[in-house]
């Protein structure tokens, strides 16, 4: 996949704002367009991913750009929608009938617990078996029942991103707290409390992406699209879904490593190779489950990976240097093409006091409803 | 008595194929689920085809009441939505039920939040969970602590 | 575009059903990977197109044919939607990822008119400016004044797709009605009778869409995609949008002109090849506009077009021999692959007593909110 | 007051950016538009961007108060969703009303539902047309025929 480049990042900050969706959208794709050097009349084609805004919200954010006939759609699939927006972006360019698009991520939701309703059934709903975050603590128990991972390394990631934020002006929450303070949060759901955990809130991001011929043609800055890979969890390979059981008797690898697995063997490389990565931690411990899964370290070290403080910017596998999910929050359809934002940004050298020094390679990790994964690995 | 004059039965299922019938004896009735001839997995409900190998070659069997606490959390906030728990609300454990039929299955379970441990002994419960608009008794299930009462 | 075919197809009846949206919706799939002689297993990524379902909705119901990793995401472009999934498939294909695909579009829908809030404004819904039929009836009022089209010609389109409805098992009415008991209807929004408009209902349809070489090797009775186009409504081009206002100084060519040319120029054919027409009659005046736009007529003509017998399914361009929207209802996502599903059987020679002689090329035509637009041309 | 304790306005605008302020005087409000200064396209309501070409070298203006009817329709049953108008339903006209200033605005024609025409003369009309949640009323706007009462 070599052949398709980012050209032009763009966003909105993430947090909560008395503006519509057209507003943050449109804000969020006027500027990837004025950064690619590129208007949006010379876009072909555009995607907009998003879970909880209404129909055609990618026609009507867009049209305030001014009238084009191009093909715009609606892209959903749970957290990893921005990831198969801009793979859908990068076939339609392989395809070679276009070669410029604009991938848009957008979502106003509203405040607290996501409507459990938009992927829960009725039942589980009644019964309050449908809570996302007792899904992840319920991984989290296991993990430590059978790793003996810590609350304390649990509330270290939090500490690590919330310190991390401080940098980031894009960011919901840029405040640094304690460990104290951290584990003295409430609990939401055992064992992990509310400063390590995500809030849905409004947000836009966007990319412009180009064949790489025609990047040369505009020049600029471009960041190659290695691989960019989506998909879902097999049968009992996740149980953050709202299943109704698991097997007992298998256990296929989980979604983040499935589709790790496939990115790095599209890229080429591996992910000791990768100097930067922003990660879905919709809870702190699920940080530590990711770097597992994304082998920077081996099944149930986790837990010393993070105590190690090489997840640190300044360490050899910063994770989440924009301060993740935990502070930036998660608009949904926003999410992954946030964190592309922010990894372009890096392999820019434009991340100023939070920038990992020298970064050449890059990925971006969503996991979500319906064991919904996207991976996409870029470099300079 | 139903809008359109019929009889309604007094109590359904919280979900349909969740629970064996009748539902008169709550003691009685059991969890089904589906098993596959196929690859052999069994999961909870009646289900059409296999959702590990999507075969078609089902059979139908009730599940055992005896079980162990794969996983859990605690749920320390009232869940949003049409929540039809305990109000007000309190803090309860859902988690992950190993059955010796080869599943686990995710359920509410019953046992001093504050105690709740990985490993101990289930068993299930069929209770009335609440009773829903038509005024019909709602059947739920749960696990329940064997060791500790 | 003539390197991607479709190779199964698959429908579930459009109507109202006690039945759930993953039932439905698994029913077609099953059925069109059936038809095309292939496994789930084998198939490569799918894509659901739905407006009105809930988030991920395409992985709920793929997920009852079995477990599979590939990408699966759901698809929306208003009444579009069936054209836009089934063009990324298309994508895919051409971008050489991949050689096997499924399209999916399902719907589940509450009876009576949609929820505004899904495309309209508050203060359009407050004021009642938020009635689909009510921009569709404007669009006829002003073409009865311009061109003298009269009633009698919009009702005479409702008395030929109700009768060829009672040929389609898949339709939601298949009723033939008089003249009289068409004009007699209650008006819903003049000049539009309650006999001459579509229903939204439940419904699902499926194809399997394959590169040439695979479908090669795989042998059935491919049918061969021509053209595959999406395009939104430029500004003033379209008023069935939920505008504010529109120029009253310009009047570029609306959305169907637009897609039809694009969609003529790549297929390399012009309306005169065409044997047969699935057009989007919404409300039967809107058929007769269509006529113009497609081609099938001079701009004014549509309503002597209807008069002249050709459109009927023995006159030489048949248009909605499935008895079109009016009678089959329009569960949005599901509603252009429908179209689909009826011009393949046509082109196949399934269709029975509605069977447009020696049928070879045909077309599919959706249009609807904000303007979005798909025609997707197929010949065998 | 407001449940914070701020005074609301005794009157706001359907949707803020469509009439000119103040709202005091009804007769003396007027719809706003949008010319474009790089296309010359005009649009209702105040835009930062021009729909049509982009640019975002926009002027605001007050629009014409007298139009003609270019299309109509009669909606003849109650729209769906948070529907404020006359309950019990009354049929009402609908039109696209050509205004002097290059543009055609949707919105409510008033009139006799049976005997209107595509032609026919019109004035802007603003009122209030109805109450919301706190009390304040809501102004909205129509287009009454001149030639027939
Ligand atoms: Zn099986
Ligand atoms: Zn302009």
């Amino acid at each position: 996949m070599s052949d398709v480049v980012i050209l032009g990042i763009g966003i909105h900050p993430f947090g909560r704002f008395d503006k519509t969706f057209e507003e943050i959208g449109a804000e969020a794709a006027a500027q990837a367009i004025d950064d690619a050097g590129v208007t949006w009349q010379d876009i072909q084609t555009a995607y907009l991913s998003r879970m909880y805004l209404p129909a055609t919200s990618g026609a009507r954010i867009l049209r305030r750009l001014g009238s084009t006939d191009i093909p715009i759609c609606d892209i959903e699939a749970a957290c990893a929608s921005g990831g198969v927006a801009l793979r859908q972006a990068i076939l339609a360019i392989r395809s070679g009938e276009i070669d410029l698009a604009l991938v848009l991520g957008t979502e106003k939701m509203p405040r607290g617990f996501m409507d459990p309703s938009m992927i829960y059934a009725p039942w589980q709903v009644a019964m309050g078996l449908s809570l996302n975050p007792s899904y992840w603590s319920m991984r989290a128990k296991r993990h430590m029942y059978e790793h003996g991972t810590s609350e304390l390394q649990i509330a270290k990631v939090a500490h690590k991103n919330h310190r991390n934020s401080v940098h980031n002006p894009n960011a919901m929450y840029r405040k640094e707290f304690s460990m104290e303070k951290i584990m003295e949060s409430p609990l939401v759901c055992d064992p992990i409390h509310l400063l390590e955990i995500c809030a849905p809130n409004d947000g836009a991001a966007a990319v412009v992406v180009a064949s790489k011929e025609r990047a040369a043609k505009l020049g600029g800055r471009p960041i190659q699209v290695d691989a960019c890979v989506h998909t879902l969890a097999t049968y009992s390979s996740d149980f953050r879904c709202p299943a109704d059981s698991m097997s007992a008797t298998m256990a296929p690898p989980g979604p983040t490593s499935a589709t790790a697995r496939k990115a790095y063997e599209i890229a080429g490389i591996g992910p000791q190779d990768i100097d930067c990565f922003e990660v879905q931690d919709t809870d702190a411990f699920c940080e530590i489950e990711i770097y597992e899964d994304i082998g920077l370290c081996g099944l149930g070290e986790g837990g010393a990976l993070i105590d190690s403080g090489r997840t640190e910017i300044n360490g050899d596998t910063p994770v989440n240097m924009s301060g993740g999910l935990i502070c930036k929050g998660e608009p949904v359809g926003a999410s992954h093409l946030g964190q592309i934002h922010e990894i372009v940004s890096q392999l820019r050298g434009d991340s100023g006091p939070r920038q990992v020094s020298g970064a050449r390679t890059g990925m971006a990790h969503v996991l979500g409803a319906g064991g919904n994964c996207a991976v996409t690995i870029m470099s300079r | 008595m139903s809008e359109d004059g019929k009889d309604l039965p007094k109590r359904v299922a919280i979900r349909d194929d969740l629970l064996t019938k009748p539902l008169d004896d709550l003691d009685k009735v059991r969890l089904v689920g589906s098993r596959c001839r196929q690859c052999g997995e069994t999961s909870l409900g009646e289900r059409g085809r296999c959702p590990n190998c999507g075969s078609g070659d089902m059979e139908t069997r009730e599940l055992g009441t005896e079980g162990t606490l794969w996983t859990y959390t605690v749920v320390r906030n009232r869940p949003p939505g049409k929540y039809r728990g305990p109000d007000p609300f309190q803090p309860f454990c859902m988690g992950l039920v190993e059955l010796p039929d080869g599943l686990r299955v995710n359920a509410l379970v019953e046992g001093d939040v504050e105690e709740m441990e990985i490993g101990v002994p289930l068993r299930l419960r069929v209770f009335v969970h609440h009773e829903n608009e038509a005024g019909q008794e709602v059947v739920g299930f749960a696990f329940a602590r064997t060791d500790k009462p």
